[in-house]
């Protein structure tokens, strides 16, 4: 049974609109006998955080294309995606990419 | 292609004597900066500070490409467009005050929409240049410049801005990912704002062209740039800057990878659901 | 002082509605630029976007500072002035680039050299504005200008550039230092080195000019600045910003300590020991 | 006896031009029986990097005026200045004061 897990959840980049335009969160999952992995992160978040239209955050069990997901100020790509355990105090960014001029 | 200068003039020497001062530069460099062509894609909020300041700092030549003509509701960020040119193609008023601040800049304006149509012209625009600058205002038009640049081996320095935030990141340069690595499907139509929509202040598009131009100006003179696999983040109403560490190139981009199904430029506006301006209002959801 | 303003014309809603869309600014927000007048202290490298971003979003007056004229040497970064303008009084240059842009902004040039002189004829120009722009180019203009701000209550947005290097704070605002309060006595003349001297990428003040309108305009319209006790520093090299946290008002201060002993302005020059301008050279050091 | 300090110093604004025109210096202070703090980093500074015009950087025992010190991205005015007791892996930044336009 791990412990409980705090993280520092950011959205940026107009993805905040979907939590209230509110773009820093400091959430606490609860523990569990495995880690918690990215993918058990995105379910977290669509069941407790997102109010409406999940679809605009989340697609299949990943981000919507045009999110960027940074872990630790670092392309999630490089941290094995859905597959990366977290770590408590870990830092997770959910960016929209911008279009415009 | 521009003649190749290898030396400045008494005027250029007089003209950019405080750069020529910098180490960094000197006249190895400016010499540099003489000899290369910037193609700037989009004279608008970005578009505009970006040709500002490299036509200031002595680029040879740039070419400046827009569909649209300057509307009033532009004014507040597009700072190259005046009350005395609305109505008139962004491409020629930018050319304009471009001449009046340096007149020895040859300066291409492309009046022009791209679409599937142009798009051999399109190829054939970047293949003259050495540097792209994506100012666009759309999503059709970066995934098309983007394959443009891969296609032709240009590296794209790339800015956007809304509200008040802004991103920028080099593509396709020196070993680093292209757009389409970071973003093999495009987003859907319905989560996709614009300047249009969402509104932005005008100052921080001014902030993010002039940080392109920079990023411009030290790939042109050799210097290359912090950014090929960094994407920076502005967030304006914090006054906050992030860099953030990007996946390398991808393998399986479609595009710029080792077997890639992208070999020459394609529909953008049906791959992406949505037309290449920002005109059309949509859903004004993210 | 400015006539107060409770709503927007048409035009103004048609010229402004990207940043009316912004819930940070909004209706309220705009009237209150329009409200507000900014004092702009050099047009050089930071004072030229700063002014042109200010004028675009819609600052109602803008006083514009400068002892000098337009130079050949200038044109690389100080993107107001036009070839056309050279020779001519670069407040006057700068101010006629305001007007093409937003004819409705009240523009007010001052051609001046600050001087012991001319400290009590500066400390009225700065009583009649909200915010003061320290964009000038010498040790004693700073310690000058921060003194006025301070015995008038102005906050002073204040930013520098040199080679390809930037700093910016805002000084005297919500309980943070002043000038004074981080250097109470000036840096030896021999360590000091100006644009003249040391070289600067026009760009760089580019960028610092433009975050510098940022805060004007966030404190302009009521949403406060981030920097009112941050030093944020950019080197252009790297790429890099860096926001460092800086000490509070110190009650020992000169000027705006508990027992303030500079009451009025004073002879900067002597202070300095420099003269307040970039001209003549020093030893190029530091 | 307290072990090595190892520290990392950063020279800007043009405070580098003094040390080679080098940014980023990486250095070990050899351990001593007292904690090393600010004034004998200032000292170690002048008698090991600084090459010539020491004027220019020190003057008395601390640094001369138009340099800002920074301790782990903070004004060392709010870390105690010349009292502050380095730790290892501690961050030094001088910064010389920009006066351009
Ligand atoms: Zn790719
Ligand atoms: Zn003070």
């Amino acid at each position: 049974m791990a412990a409980p897990l705090a993280l520092h959840l950011e959205f940026g980049g107009g993805a905040e609109l979907l939590f209230d335009g509110v773009k820093n969160h400091h959430v606490t999952l609860p523990g569990q006998s495995d880690p918690w992995d990215m993918k058990q992160l995105l379910a977290w978040i669509r069941g407790n955080m997102l109010k409406e239209r999940p679809e605009l955050f989340i697609q299949g069990d990943t981000v919507r294309p045009g999110i960027l997901v940074l872990i630790n100020d670092a392309d999630w790509e490089l941290m094995g995606e859905l597959e990366y355990q977290l770590q408590d105090q870990d830092n997770v960014v959910f960016i929209s990419t911008l279009h415009g001029d | 292609p521009l003649k190749s200068l290898t030396t400045l003039s008494n005027e250029d020497i007089m003209r950019f004597s405080r750069q020529l001062l910098l180490p960094e530069l000197g006249v190895p460099g400016q010499v540099s900066l003489s000899n290369k062509s910037v193609l700037v894609v989009g004279c608008g909020g970005l578009g505009c500070p970006l040709a500002q300041y490299l036509a200031a700092a002595g680029i040879g030549r740039l070419g400046l490409l827009d569909y649209d003509v300057v509307e009033l509701s532009n004014l507040h960020r597009q700072v190259l467009h005046t009350e005395l040119t609305l109505g008139q193609p962004k491409a020629l008023s930018a050319a304009g005050a471009i001449s009046r601040l340096n007149s020895a800049i040859q300066c291409v304006p492309y009046h022009l929409q791209l679409s599937r149509e142009n798009a051999i012209q399109l190829i054939q625009h970047v293949l003259m240049y050495d540097i792209v600058a994506d100012c666009s205002d759309n999503v059709p038009t970066r995934y098309l410049v983007n394959d443009a640049c891969v296609l032709t081996g240009k590296p794209l320095v790339s800015a956007s801005a809304l509200r008040m935030e802004g991103q920028l990141t080099v593509y396709n340069y020196r070993g680093g990912p292209c757009y389409r690595c970071l973003y093999p499907s495009p987003p859907p139509p319905d989560t996709v704002t614009n300047c249009s929509d969402g509104g932005v202040l005008g100052v921080v598009p001014g902030i993010m062209g002039c940080l392109q131009a920079l990023e411009v100006l030290k790939i042109a003179s050799g210097q290359g740039s912090s950014f090929e696999k960094q994407l920076l983040m502005f967030d304006g109403q914090e006054g906050r800057f992030r860099s953030i560490q990007l996946r390398a190139k991808q393998a399986g981009c479609a595009v710029c990878g080792e077997t890639p199904t992208v070999t020459q430029l394609q529909d953008y506006e049906r791959f992406c659901g949505s037309a290449a301006t920002d005109k059309c209002r949509r859903l004004n959801l993210l």
